[in-house]
């Protein structure tokens, strides 16, 4: 099975969670820009591969890793996780 | 591998094809059908449907033949050995899933009782027109197994053979009666489990890492894999790659396609059952299959009686066709005669294997009832007097 | 070679007595047998009728051509089967219920009134096909007596086989009576 | 930012598929994230759950799916399953698939499976139309809209499924949509732990297809529209629970029933009850391998 | 009779097979199809839903390809023509109800535009794999026609044959496209009304009282009658006599089935439609249908700047096959090629026409993208130079 | 006793195929002539009424009635009836046929065509069985019922007819038994003068299959089965109307919906208020000659 | 068509109605004699053609034409006429 | 013979550009054309091509075996068809979507802001597939200006008509400005 090795995570010291991508499954619905409860993403202004705009943490420090833009996501190119030391 | 003596019903019975057929397919090891009644096929799966709680498997009747006919493949997969029985109709209504189970390798039986078509037809007679339907009748390409037995103790000994061939091959099997076999009562011997030959199921014994569902292992013919044992396999009708992947384009189509074509092409030798008598020497074959070819045999015996050199070929297996040996017989023969239950179907198919060498009679039957024996041995005088390379 | 026609009514159990005869013939005593049934819709609920072919050689042509023995439980099946019956002949039939007619002088014809001796002697008239089968073990001697009740025995439920044996037993007694 | 692990849920996906053939904003990969959530959640093995598809764009989540699973005819998915399940009764078989799949072509078979009480769980995401073809008009297309062969708008009656399964004798009944990620998900672990013919409904977009023809904007505007002009309403009588072009409508659990007896239980109480000994009868517990081998197949 | 104005789209179009086929059965008079989506027909029915409304007709989507494939005959029994479009899964799905139409004579037209198989295989690519399956896919004895097309103008102007054939024969007509066809664009040049011809359905003058349904007036075709006035006909798909009445029995049977058949077999030479070029003389000829005889044609260009003597015979019509022409042919030529976009179908049957006069070269293929020229060249070329007689 | 004329039925069947092939109180022949007798008291022109079978017992009935017939294949006749209506909207389109042909292999044509509200009388005679090829369970077989295929029972819930019908959305929807020859003579005249998709259950002995299989005596004793076990109740809720073997159930007039738009009548509005002019559309009557003569065809 | 020849009516010239059969339809399944409201039919001591017995009218007096028999038999082998010039 | 592969992702009406080439050839000009869609469930949402092919003869291989002219309006468009040119031959290109790279010496490359243009001079960027289309006549001359515009007229909506037409003589004046 292929690896993807485009995984990144937000990482904030004080978020109380972080945000992880995989960009090159996105393909720029915006859902999870839209649906995260506290306004964390928006999108990039590059493209990925496929020529979709992707989502980035723009306020990582506010992500609770509530995971509701994992829940969103139709391609589980995003999901969402609490910081456990910050609990 | 032996037969399970739970579903093998030994001793020596009166019974007609369709019970026969029943018996043959528990002694097989057949542990569910998914049916829907029609006439003449009906007994079969009343006879399973009464026996089946006692042997320990399930009956069910489906809505229509549709679902039938899938219902058997998603319970192959899940790792009973399977059957549907219909009759024309109703094998009209599963030509889609035939292509089905050969897309997706699910070993599993069609039984056909033929009875006059086309469309409703002569819901009772008999007759052997959907023969080529057996072979043509899903669309796409492929080759099909068929047998065709023409006494209840066959239909009991070959239904054993069918379901064999099916795992043997991870092919469905065509198994294709007539009425009057189906409702003919004979003497049927049921042997002794242990005397019963069985093909079980060749399930992987690799890792799920190191397996794939679609990868040729012996024969040119995939394992499969049992279902809940984590190897997480995929079947698709689509055209997929040896993961069971969709894969679609020409390349995968090739390799698929042909795959699936080759694995039993290059098996007739094992596949195909011919019954003999009388071949060296004759100036005429009798060729022919099913119920025909019983009236069949008793003209030859008669022309025999008249002092005509005339040998039988009986095609226990109908397909895959047996090109090569009709081939090998039309130059050694003046005429092969081939009666049917149908307007000429396989008669095609001997035409063309015999390439102009002798002679090929024809002897069509449109059915509703057998063919009267004088016809046919009319035929094999003519054949007699005329023939070899016309 | 003997063709057999068993003909009679729905519900008259016609079937069961042309199994009674085959198995007989192919599992108890050294013969070949075969039994086709006329199916047909159009039929539902009229005429019923079995053909039984005994042979010593292998039975490959599987209908009847002309009947050597002619069972008839009803005018109807008599009048429609008895054109295809082979002179000499026979016709074993339910005397009450048929008046066997037009037949040519080399055919024999056996009488019994089944359904009356089941009714009478058994309570029960369904019983008027293994009476009948009896009677036509006697008359004909096609199969053994023996083996004609090991067939019955092996065909009718459990908890019928005394019943059945014994009108067995009648319909025998009747022929070896009346035609002996 | 760091580099980190894995999506939370590609073990139950086939990663070596990814990305997968869903359009941008197809409801389809939310409706199947929900599904695996779900899963993950229950602490099922999933070696021992089974997905089973028809024919459409829904349909290809059997090919996504990293379990055993299967991709069947157009239509025939349940019946496919009815089998899967007769022979394996331990497996826990999900048939997921399209409206069109399910309830145009498929009809017949939803209904005698849900009187049956076969013990499905079946998912249809309502996309409203035949999107895999092009976006046709399917049972359940609402009155007016435009699709590929009603151009002029369809003027048909479509299906209101909740009421239909449960007149079926469905014995779970849900409504959701994608845009309602946590009552999805917790619809889902129901119906994975109930016996029966269990049926959720997950509206979706078909951005490419359905939203487009019909002028409805983006996937987006139309999770929101989901949002906003949806109703909860557990219980809710399913008569009400139609769907009209455009208009708002009920969403919920509006069935959860008990006790009824699956397709193989009534078998099992009634041949239990009906022959005497084990001779006659033995329960009957599925075909697969491991059961021979514990009884008399000399193997 | 001329076409209906109305339904004629006269003029000048770059559409493609799938549009063309539609406004091909549109000009034919066309105004009832019942149908369900799959890939590649959609467009037919698409188009069709476009402009019927305002040609006057229906489109009616039906839940299935069962529904559709019947729904439509009952539309021709309503006084419709009619059609019905689908490709491989949906086809198998209508397989019974072919003999359906064949058995109670509806005239009426299946469009298949075929993609690779079996099973759902490949949606989106070519293939011509239901040839046989077009021929022998329903339960029974019958014959059928089926007609391939070649281009887009072919698509309009070979569905109006169809739908002529059937009416001239109350047949069901096979119209099979593949996908190459089916999704290319091309100009195609729709006439005027008046310069098109039809075939209009033949509906008895005869009173009730002496009208049979099922008697054979002319060239062994019954008349339909018109329903709603008074003819009280009833119409079965059980065998039946010329009153259309249930009857049940080798007799019956023997009449009507061999009839239906007669009724095309005798007229083949008005049925077979062939295209030629450059037989005379020719030493090999090739021998296709649709999409492959445009490659087939490109290689026959390339084979005689080589310097081969090579002609085309091309298959308009496939089914009645045309066995007595290609048995004439091959006592004249040295080999035949038949390439297909399948494992070898209707070389079987140019294989049996022959009878060893000549040599036949199969140039099969799987489909998802048609030959290569160059394959086809090749057996041109092997053809050349071997062949005649063995 | 005096000779006399003919059977006042007499013209509305093809006498030179009688007796029929039913067996001897089989309970088709009386729905047959409850049918017969509805159609001679309503003054229609048999002309201008077909009637459409599928395959079975029931399904003969279309060889018998001498009006334009169709014995159309097993489960079809509602898909082959739509097609009819649709080329010949003027033409009554009567769907008789039994339970296994409508309800089980036909499922899917019966809850579309309902939910389409397409124009037909649909007539199922419900035998409880298979009866045709042998007598093997149906969709609507009783639990516990005895049949060729389920012969020790059988355990599965069977549909209830009218509350299926109400559900697709029949217009329509009486349930009777061949007992009930008045009402079901008025029933049958109802729904010959209805629009839109009307349902009628008719109850009916088979008793040379299913009553005999279940001791359930004679015809005749059926008959004052269904006579003392019956319960009028009109306007019954069809949750209600299950049917036990054996139990007693209700009959009656369930549904009667006036003013529901057929499947022709929606589209003809639909289509008269989408496009403007008489050039793009004009109202749709039909296919038949008759049409075309009065229009462009040049014949 | 073949026009059947065995139609016989019941005559009382006391009744209200006559009871017609047509004998060689019938086959013997009793609801006609079951279902006459006024008990006018019972089963003939012969039998027809196909072996049934079939109705006679017993009490021809009784008829009053309500062609209930006529609407109960599944073979139509009997109908009720009312006698015109009784009412 | 002339082949042409039309190139870019979904959305951004390849097709109908090019039908409006196609169709210009075969029924405004006096050649042959035929044109021929990829399709494949699998590419729902992503790139999308179509081919056509112009020829003075009849057409007879359905497919572009190796293509005279790219039209990409993509860069993944680009990388996936660019190796199939044939060299001589020539790319007309998005200036703003594709980077053309890697291309062999002989081959002539004509880009223009497509996009941008339709979006600043008409308002909508969805006409970026007629501006094309106008600057390929304009670079290529495989078709005329006239024949050209015939076809967009005849295959654009009534309502669309003026835009369609705006954006073709935009690309065209921009080809010939660029490139005369
Ligand atoms: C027998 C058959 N008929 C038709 C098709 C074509 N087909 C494929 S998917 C589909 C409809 C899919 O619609 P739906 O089930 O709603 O799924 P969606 O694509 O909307 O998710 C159709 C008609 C087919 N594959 N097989
Ligand atoms: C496709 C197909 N499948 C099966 C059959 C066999 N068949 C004929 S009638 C019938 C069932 C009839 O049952 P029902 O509709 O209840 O009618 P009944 O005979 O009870 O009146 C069946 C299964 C058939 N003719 N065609
Ligand atoms: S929800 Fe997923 S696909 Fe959509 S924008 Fe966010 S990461 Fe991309
Ligand atoms: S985990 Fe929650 S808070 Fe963090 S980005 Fe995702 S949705 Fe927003
Ligand atoms: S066509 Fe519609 S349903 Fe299919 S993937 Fe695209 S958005 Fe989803
Ligand atoms: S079998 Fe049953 S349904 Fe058929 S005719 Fe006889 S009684 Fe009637
Ligand atoms: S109801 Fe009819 S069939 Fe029955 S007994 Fe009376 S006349 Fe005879
Ligand atoms: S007409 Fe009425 S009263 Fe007279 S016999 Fe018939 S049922 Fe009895
Ligand atoms: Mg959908
Ligand atoms: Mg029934």
């Amino acid at each position: 099975m292929k690896e993807s090795k485009d995984n990144k995570c937000s990482s904030s010291p004080k978020a109380k969670g972080k945000v992880c991508f995989q960009v090159e499954r996105c393909k720029g619905c915006g859902f999870c820009i839209e649906f995260c409860p506290v306004k964390v993403l928006g999108f990039s202004k590059d493209y990925n591969k496929k020529g979709y705009h992707f989502p980035i943490a723009e306020h990582p420090d506010k992500c609770i890793g509530c995971n509701m833009c994992g829940l969103y996501c139709p391609d589980f190119a995003i999901w969402g996780e609490k910081n456990k030391e910050k609990e | 591998m032996k037969s399970d003596p739970k579903g093998v019903l030994t001793g020596v019975h009166y019974i007609d094809g369709d019970h026969a057929a029943c018996e043959g397919a528990l002694a097989a090891g057949c542990r569910y059908v998914a049916g829907y009644p029609i006439t003449p096929s009906t007994e079969v799966v009343e006879r399973f449907a009464a026996r089946i709680p006692h042997v320990g498997g399930l009956f069910m009747q489906m809505e229509d033949e549709i679902a039938s006919s899938i219902a058997l493949q998603g319970a192959v997969w899940g790792g009973a050995k399977a059957m549907t029985v219909t009759s024309g109709p109703g094998f009209s209504l599963m030509m889609e899933h035939i292509g089905y189970a050969v897309m997706t390798e699910t070993p599993c039986v069609f039984v056909n009782v033929q009875r006059g078509g086309p469309s409703t037809g002569l819901p009772t007679l008999p007759a052997q027109s959907d023969m080529m339907q057996a072979r043509w009748g899903s669309h796409g390409d492929y080759e099909i197994i068929a047998l065709s037995p023409n006494s209840s103790q066959e239909c009991f000994d070959l239904m054993i053979t069918a379901f064999n061939l099916s795992e043997r091959f991870r092919t469905p099997v065509m198994f294709m009666m007539d009425e009057c076999i189906g409702h003919m009562t004979e003497k049927v011997v049921i042997p002794k489990a242990e005397s019963i030959e069985i093909y079980n199921r060749v399930y992987t014994k690799k890792k799920p890492s190191e397996y794939k569902p679609y990868e040729p292992v012996k024969d040119l013919i995939p394992e499969m894999a049992e279902i809940g044992k984590g190897y997480n396999f995929h079947v698709t009708g689509l055209t997929h790659d040896e993961k069971g992947y969709p894969a679609m384009n020409e390349e995968n189509q090739h390799k698929l396609v042909g795959r699936l074509m080759d694995k039993i092409r290059n098996y007739k030798d094992e596949i195909i059952l011919i019954e003999e008598d009388g071949i060296e020497g004759a100036d005429v074959v009798v060729m022919s299959y099913g119920i025909t070819s019983r009236i069949a045999e008793k003209a030859m015996l008669d022309a025999r009686k008249a002092g005509i050199k005339v040998g039988k070929a009986r095609l226990k297996t109908v397909w895959p066709f047996a090109d090569e040996y009709v081939n090998k017989l039309s130059k050694k023969v003046k005429t092969i005669v081939v009666p049917e239950l149908n307007a000429g179907q396989i008669v095609r198919e001997v035409e063309r294997a015999v390439q102009g060498n002798c002679r090929v009679i024809s002897v069509p039957h449109f059915g509703g009832t057998v063919h009267k024996p004088e016809v046919i041995l009319a035929a094999i005088k003519e054949g007699a007097q005329s023939g070899n390379n016309r | 070679m003997t063709e057999i026609r068993i003909s009679g009514y729905g519900g008259q159990g016609v079937i069961l007595s042309a199994m009674v005869i085959g198995k007989a013939a192919a599992l108890y005593e050294d013969k070949f047998s075969s039994l086709a049934q006329a199916f047909g819709p159009e039929a539902r609920g009229s005429s019923c009728s079995a053909q039984v072919i005994v042979s010593d050689e292998k039975i490959l042509y599987p209908y009847l051509v002309n009947s050597d023995i002619l069972i008839a439980m009803s005018q109807e099946a008599f009048r429609k089967f008895s054109p295809e019956l082979k002179a000499p002949g026979t016709v074993v039939y339910e005397s009450e219920l048929v008046t066997p007619e037009g037949l040519s002088s080399d055919i024999k014809t056996f009488g019994i009134p089944a359904t009356r001796i089941a009714e009478e002697q058994l309570g029960k008239s369904i019983y008027l096909n293994i009476v009948m089968v009896g009677f036509f073990t006697a008359v004909t001697k096609l199969v053994s007596e023996d083996s004609a009740k090991k067939s019955v025995q092996s065909l009718v439920p459990g908890h019928t086989i005394e019943n059945n044996m014994k009108a067995f037993d009648l319909g025998y007694a009747y022929g070896k009576k009346h035609y002996a | 930012m760091e580099t980190t692990g894995k999506h939370p849920l590609n073990k139950y996906f086939r990663e070596d598929r990814m990305p997968h053939m869903w359009c941008s904003g197809c409801g389809i990969g939310t409706a199947l994230n929900a599904f695996l959530s779900a899963l993950d959640k229950s602490g099922m093995n999933k070696d021992n759950v089974s997905v089973v598809s028809g024919i459409g764009c829904t349909g290809r989540i059997a090919g996504y799916v990293n379990m055993d699973s299967f991709h069947t005819t157009h239509g025939r998915a349940i019946p496919f399953a009815e089998g899967l399940k007769a022979a394996s009764p331990d497996t826990k078989v999900v048939v997921f698939s399209g409206d069109g799949d399910l309830m145009s072509i498929g009809g017949n078979h939803f209904i005698q499976a849900g009187r049956k009480n076969m013990d499905l769980m079946v998912v249809c995401v309502n996309n409203l139309n035949y999107a895999m073809t092009g976006g046709q008009v399917s049972a359940t297309t609402p009155k007016r809209s435009i699709t590929a062969t009603a151009p002029y708008g369809s003027f048909c009656e479509p299906f209101n499924l909740p009421f239909l399964a449960e007149a079926v004798g469905a014995v779970y009944v849900a409504r959701w949509t994608v845009y309602h990620v946590r009552e999805l998900q917790k619809a889902m672990s129901e119906a994975l732990n109930k016996k029966g013919f269990s049926f959720i409904e997950v509206m979706s977009p078909c951005p490419t297809l359905f939203e487009r023809r019909n002028k409805m904007g983006t996937a987006l505007s139309r999770m929101k529209f989901y949002k906003e002009n949806t109703k909860v309403e557990h219980g809710a009588n399913t008569k009400t629970t139609t769907i009209d072009l455009g208009g708002p409508f009920t969403i919920g659990k509006f069935v959860d029933i008990e006790g009824k007896k699956t397709y193989l239980e009534a078998m099992n109480s009634y041949y239990d009850e009906t022959f005497q000994s084990d001779d006659e009868y033995m329960t009957y517990r599925g075909l697969r391998q491991k059961y021979y081998e514990e009884g008399c197949l000399n193997d």
